[in-house]
């Protein structure tokens, strides 16, 4: 499956417009999205930002998701590194 | 919670500030003998350094659904009536401009401030809202934040408990 | 605590009511990116009666008087910089009129929900200030009330810990 | 030394204007205030109130009084029932 990952805060800059395509096994969870992500991080960044991207959390438009969630159907992932609001 | 008891948006800054006031009307009720609120600010410095504005960016989407999320925590943990907003800006923020309010309105005080305060935290440590500040020397950085990974978050709060956070302005 | 820090009023309902903004407003600062409010309002219920208004007396000049010593007592706690906007009602309000706003400003959030809460509970047990509620049927009452002896205020603060006070509408 | 008493909330509509006024020695304290109010109220009052009077306190215009503390010089005392503000 095809998946966009949208790459927010610290991480937005890393790549063209914020955004990351690849392309997953049928059936992905996010932690193989997360393994996936940190790869082309080190093949196409200058800096691949390893230790941000391991305390980023992957996400759905709705929620959340754990390691062992199932990347949504529809292809869409955000990754969100640590937060700051308030 | 019903959707006429809680108010919560992501505010453009390009469209108009936050307004505080509104607010405590929306969590007003002729039931509600109190309301408590909260207002984060832009300050003028942070760990140190001079700060000229703010920067947010927010996944408002993902947010507005966490921002639900924490009011039913705060239904469930004050177990009474009450009305809620939760509104964040998004965008560049000067000194004094208006990060964030949450007003819980409820029939006795306590409730109100356990709520306000129960959901501010919230909003700081969990939703997807990021912070660069920009420095009288035209320097910017991305603020450190809150990991909303499982294994990062227990690190984190072990770490917070030792010394203050350092993306926290307000 | 420096006047400039500190706005204590009595406000007569028939001059108008009180602002929270104003209140706000006064709390802020470059400095602070935390402010805390409470907004007491008089809501249409107590005990199981329906209220329909309460006429609040102040002695203003005491009360007054007292609001700074508070203001010094949760400077004392909070040990940071710190504004404060303290403002209660007299006269007869009616449901939803606003009795009493408390605001504190600070650097950051902790310190001003702390001072905040300080403030509303020694403004709502301590200040010489007396409600009387009016009802549907056009009877009124004096509320009952936590006694400034200091004889009579360690009974109080036990009876206090047993059962919800009689007079608190928020 | 002449002392005028002003009556707060509950206490308010006991006597004409709120206000009673008492001789009381030189020298007199607090305690001696509530003593000859007390009396003044049985005496006086078609419903003494006596449990309000004891639960409530004596005030100059700038502090809550112990019943130790002197009555003000300038003879002016607020007697203040039990308070619900907020």
């Amino acid at each position: 499956m095809i998946v966009t990952l949208t790459l927010y805060g610290a991480l937005g800059d890393a790549a063209a417009d914020g955004r990351v395509t690849l392309t997953l096994d049928h059936g992905a969870r996010v932690a193989d999205a997360r393994q996936a992500l940190t790869e082309h991080a080190r093949a196409h960044w200058s800096d691949p930002r390893e230790s941000l991207l391991a305390r980023s959390a992957f996400a759905s438009d709705s929620a959340v998701l754990r390691e062992h969630d199932a990347v949504p159907d529809n292809g869409q992932l955000s990754v969100l590194p640590p937060v700051s609001g308030g | 919670m019903n959707p006429e008891m809680l108010d919560a948006r992501i505010v453009d800054i390009a469209e108009g500030g936050i307004d505080a006031a509104a607010a405590l009307d929306f969590v007003s009720d002729p039931r509600f003998g109190g309301l408590a609120c909260f207002v984060g600010k832009v300050r003028a410095q942070n760990l140190g350094r001079v700060v000229t504005g703010i920067s947010y960016q927010v996944h408002a989407a993902l947010a507005c659904n966490l921002f639900r999320g924490f009011a039913e925590r705060a239904v469930q943990a004050v177990d009474c009536e009450l009305k809620l907003s939760i509104v964040h800006a998004t965008g560049r923020l000067a000194v004094g401009d208006v990060a964030v309010v949450v007003a819980a309105g409820t029939p006795h005080r306590d409730e109100a401030f356990r709520a306000c305060r129960m959901v501010i935290e919230a909003v700081k440590h969990e939703a997807p809202i990021w912070k660069r500040e920009h420095y009288e020397d035209g320097d910017s950085a991305w603020s450190e934040g809150c990991s909303l990974c499982e294994t990062s978050r227990e690190h984190d709060a072990g770490h917070a408990r030792g010394q203050h956070h350092g993306h926290g302005h307000g």
